[in-house]
């Protein structure tokens, strides 16, 4: 039976990519499990400068789900090269995932630029779909043409494999995915998660300080499956499928639907392994669905 | 940080609203007072995190307030069900700095930490003190279990139905404490640092996502920068906070 | 304690109102309990010319929800106008809400008229968001203009109160929203559902005939509870909150973000019950949360 | 149609991936062989529809093969659970019409229904013969329950391990039947109906939403309309389908 998938030229043991925000820079998990059984793991949201991200409340419980409001907290990309990158050496031995975020089109080029020496670091993935910050990510990830200008920027800026990921809080996903495929980006990933709220009916005020955060987790599993069947009849690069997974099954789902890899996000916080238990019950889920190569299920629904 | 399936012990009714709960099952990722668990219910999505009260091999206990739908549940768990939890999270106390006669604050369910923090250090042949504060006498708990203990208690409710009327501090004297450990809502850590002349070590609460450092949802900033509630903390040093 | 609200001019006894697609006609609901209890219904979504629906399959499951793909199976105005009406009067005495759609802006128009002279009817609800009809709804529900149009075409044809449904699967549903307001609609009401997909690992195809379908339950909650609270600071007209609504203080949750009246869609089909059960536990959830009139939650988180 | 609590008070594998569950609670709201119930499982958002295999005052039977989440669920429910389920599902097979000599004709898990059936037909005096198809003798029930009624079985399976090889339709004689009840997958519904010259009666499933009329999500296109399959059937007249 056979796993291992190719993402944007580098081979993958397994497609299951732990996504950014939900795993740090790897640390806590590798105390837990050795994490060099993932496909890959994509690291925190990284800016140009430093972040403190936004004032707690930060996270709310929903149905299957859960809201996000962290805004970006993180050392800075200088720091992240000088000294996560170092500790993450010591711990796994595959390339990463570095995510990229800002606040221009210059900082997000600037911090693509800066990676572009760094050996570890597999792929960028341009996070243009924060829907925490103002000002930032959400406003590239809405429209095609912004999408596209900082796509060009980025791909200016760097050699390195370049996977933008795309937000689902717009009408016409496959219109942004298009604009970012002609403007250079070698894959796709989607989607960031779905603006939401919830209120305190003590209080009579927004549960999250920011008011409005990012749902993810199995309630937006569907929408993310819809996206990922639509980009993958728009556009020709290879597709992360993220939004919900949570089991084995979800990562056949979702590849069926057109992802080549996935990634699995908020699964990690409830179940700290959960990445390891998917990657474990892979083969037993191809097995029963008569899957022999993993790579032929990429697009199978269509 | 362990992930462990519980036994469901004991799940008692102790004061109004609140309950006790015994487990059985592995507590050897716990490794001091203050540090806490981060428990599954089937039905919510996030897992709720309760400060451990108490525990030895083999055995952990926790006290809840039921306040909204995750420990409504709980409150109907019976005895010899299993549950998911995630053991040994947080930093705890570091009881090191005690000096001879630290004093425990303790605000409603603030209290909880505190008795293993008292155990441990009466262990450690010191003489704590503690002050405790609730709404009112039917919320009040843990008097007696001090007082058996040997431990000085003083007591106030904002109804006056038990002890002093008033906050915590109406309870105790911050002029003659050397050393303080304080656990509770933020407006009384607020005050008690405002109040004190001597260190301390307060435990904060935020809300939470994960509760082992992945997600960066329970930050709080201090005179180092950024910090997580759940690995840097729950405990952090009165000098490092920014109120 | 008083939890009567007015929609539109029309006075409801509460704001518990049964969405459309999830009640039929109201008489498989009356045979089970006296939905006299209810602030009103909205009858199943009408066309000019009866309708088959899309090929089943037409349902699946998701996690804390749904999809469904009817694809507005209905009698056609004329019968629903000649034969349920008549039988809706049997059993139900308060006025009720015609869900209204269309394929072209003239056949909106057309069948907003035709409902014109029926006393029974309080409102009427444009349902510009309907995902599952190739070419309609949906189609006039993402874009401000095409919702500006249908609108306008559907105030000169009636004098009804006019609501309109909002699609959720647009970038700025406040845009939509404000086109509605400024070419009269008298209320809105959000959210339809979101447009979702499931796949069978056993068939390697789409769960639904009709490939995507509607996410509506719990699952899309904290998505329209963050539409309802963005589209209360837009316009001035009154909302109606709808998604995932399935207990008393979900309503409560739901009017503090600015809805006038709420509608309750899937949780009839899990539990046929489910208005009259929140209806009856309003009550006690208003003296839990300290609410004498139900009125004064009504964007109390703003 | 009532919304009734069930109490399970057994569950056991009857035959390959098979269970057997017997309820018991209100079974007034059953009226006519063929009717269903429809079953919540916490954890999963839609219920489950299941055709009532045999009821009695106070008691009901299903019988479930397990195909996915909701059955895998259900074969772990242990006696004494209690599941939420809506009553008196559809319309049922209706009896009447049978003839001295009606054939039943059921496929895998559509053998269900026609139990209650073949005994209602019994009561009224009628002499009711079956013919049964599974995948193979793993799979099979029922055979020796219709054999105690003194009922004529005959049986096919794909792989021949049990009865004749094939399906349902090389098991009996459709020139011979006067009135036939047929219950199963589509594709064999539609052979039964082609290969019968008589009129006949056949029950269908559809994915559903509600199952009590509400959502339109299980409707099929009828010589007289739509017509919705968990309140206008699950029966059909032969005559009344479009294959
Ligand atoms: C480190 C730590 C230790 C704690 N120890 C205890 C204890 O020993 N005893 C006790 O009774 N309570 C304790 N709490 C608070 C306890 O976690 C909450 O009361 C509980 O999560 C509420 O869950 P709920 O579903 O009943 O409430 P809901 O309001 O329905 O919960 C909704 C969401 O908000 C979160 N939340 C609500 N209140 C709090 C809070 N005060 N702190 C953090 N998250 C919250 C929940 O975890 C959940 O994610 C502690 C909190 C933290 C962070
Ligand atoms: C009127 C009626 C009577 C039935 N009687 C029986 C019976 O007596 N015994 C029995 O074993 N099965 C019966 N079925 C089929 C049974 O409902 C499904 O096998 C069951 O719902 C599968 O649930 P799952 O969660 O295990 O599968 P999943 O595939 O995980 O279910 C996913 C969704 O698809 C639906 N679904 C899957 N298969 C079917 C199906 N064949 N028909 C309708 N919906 C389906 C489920 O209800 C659920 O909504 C009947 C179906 C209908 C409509
Ligand atoms: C707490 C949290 C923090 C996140 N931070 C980031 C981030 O920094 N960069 C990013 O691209 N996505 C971030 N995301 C989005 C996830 O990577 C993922 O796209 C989303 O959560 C959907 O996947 P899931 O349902 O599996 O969680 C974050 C998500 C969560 C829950
Ligand atoms: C089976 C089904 C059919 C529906 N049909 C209609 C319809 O005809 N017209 C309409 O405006 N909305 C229709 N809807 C949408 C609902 O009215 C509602 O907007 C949506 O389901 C979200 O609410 P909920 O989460 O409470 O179900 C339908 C929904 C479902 C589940
Ligand atoms: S709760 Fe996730 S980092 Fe603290
Ligand atoms: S399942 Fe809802 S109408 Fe039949």
């Amino acid at each position: 039976m056979n796993t291992s998938i190719t993402l944007c030229g580098v081979t993958l043991s397994n497609p299951v990519i732990a996504a950014s925000g939900t795993f740090g820079f790897g640390e806590d998990f590798a105390k837990l499990y050795d994490i060099n059984c993932l496909g890959s793991f994509s690291m925190k949201g990284t800016t140009l400068l430093p972040r403190e991200g936004n004032p707690t409340p930060r996270i709310a419980e929903c149905a299957c789900g859960m809201l996000n409001a962290v805004g970006l907290q993180n050392p800075g990309i200088d720091k992240v090269i000088s000294e996560e990158l170092p500790k993450i050496a010591e711990f796994y031995h595959k390339p990463v995932m570095a995510n990229v975020s800002g606040f221009s089109v210059d900082e997000y080029a600037e911090v693509c630029r800066r990676l572009n020496d760094q050996a570890q670091v597999g792929w960028i993935e341009l996070n243009i779909s924060c829907p925490n910050v103002h000002g930032g990510g959400l406003a590239f990830g809405t429209s095609p043409q912004a999408a596209g200008q900082v796509t060009k920027a980025a791909r200016r800026a760097t050699k390195k494999p370049l996977i933008v990921k795309l937000s689902p809080n717009v009408t016409d996903i496959a219109e942004v995915a298009r604009a970012c495929e002609a403007e250079g980006a070698d894959g796709l990933s989607l989607i960031n998660t779905l603006l939401g709220m919830r209120l305190d009916l003590k209080t009579r005020r927004p549960v999250l300080n920011n008011i409005t955060g990012g749902l993810s987790g199995p309630a937006v599993f569907p929408v993310a499956l819809r996206m990922v069947y639509q980009v993958y009849e728009a556009v020709c690069v290879p597709l992360l499928g993220i939004g919900g997974i949570s089991s084995a099954a979800d990562v056949l789902e979702m590849m069926l639907a057109g992802a080549t890899a996935v990634q699995v996000g908020s699964a990690n916080l409830i179940n700290p392994c959960a990445c390891r238990d998917i990657i474990e019950a892979l083969p037993a889920t191809m097995a029963e669905y008569g899957v022999k190569d993993l790579k032929d299920m990429i697009g199978g629904a269509h | 940080m362990k992930q462990c399936v519980y036994l469901v012990e004991e799940n008692e009714l102790i004061a109004q609203n609140t309950y006790r709960m015994v487990f059985s099952g592995d507590a050897s990722a716990f490794t001091a007072p203050g540090q806490f668990l981060n428990l599954q219910i089937s039905g919510l999505y996030l897992r709720r995190p309760f400060s451990v009260c108490e525990w030895e091999e083999g055995c952990v206990t926790i006290v809840y307030k039921v306040v909204g739908a995750g420990t409504q549940k709980m409150a109907t768990f019976k005895r010899g069900r299993e549950v998911d939890v995630l053991t040994g999270l947080g930093n705890g106390y570091d009881v090191s700095k005690s000096g001879l006669r630290p004093l425990l604050i303790g605000g409603g369910a603030g209290v909880l930490p505190l008795m293993m923090l008292c155990k441990t250090l009466l262990a450690k042949g010191k003489q704590p003190s503690i002050a405790m504060g609730f709404g009112s006498a039917g919320e009040a708990f843990f008097q007696n279990t001090f007082e058996e203990l040997g431990v000085p208690v003083s007591i106030a409710t904002m109804d006056g139905s038990l002890g002093a009327k008033g906050v915590v501090l109406d309870a105790c004297r911050m002029d003659a404490c050397t050393y303080f450990y304080a656990c509770g809502p933020v407006p009384m850590l607020k005050a008690v640092c405002a109040a004190s002349c001597s260190d301390g070590q307060v435990s904060l609460e935020e809300r939470m996502g994960c509760g082992f450092g992945a997600c960066m949802g329970c930050t709080v900033i201090t005179q180092s920068g950024p910090k997580r509630v759940c690995t840097d903390g729950p405990v952090f040093a009165k000098g490092e906070l920014i109120w």
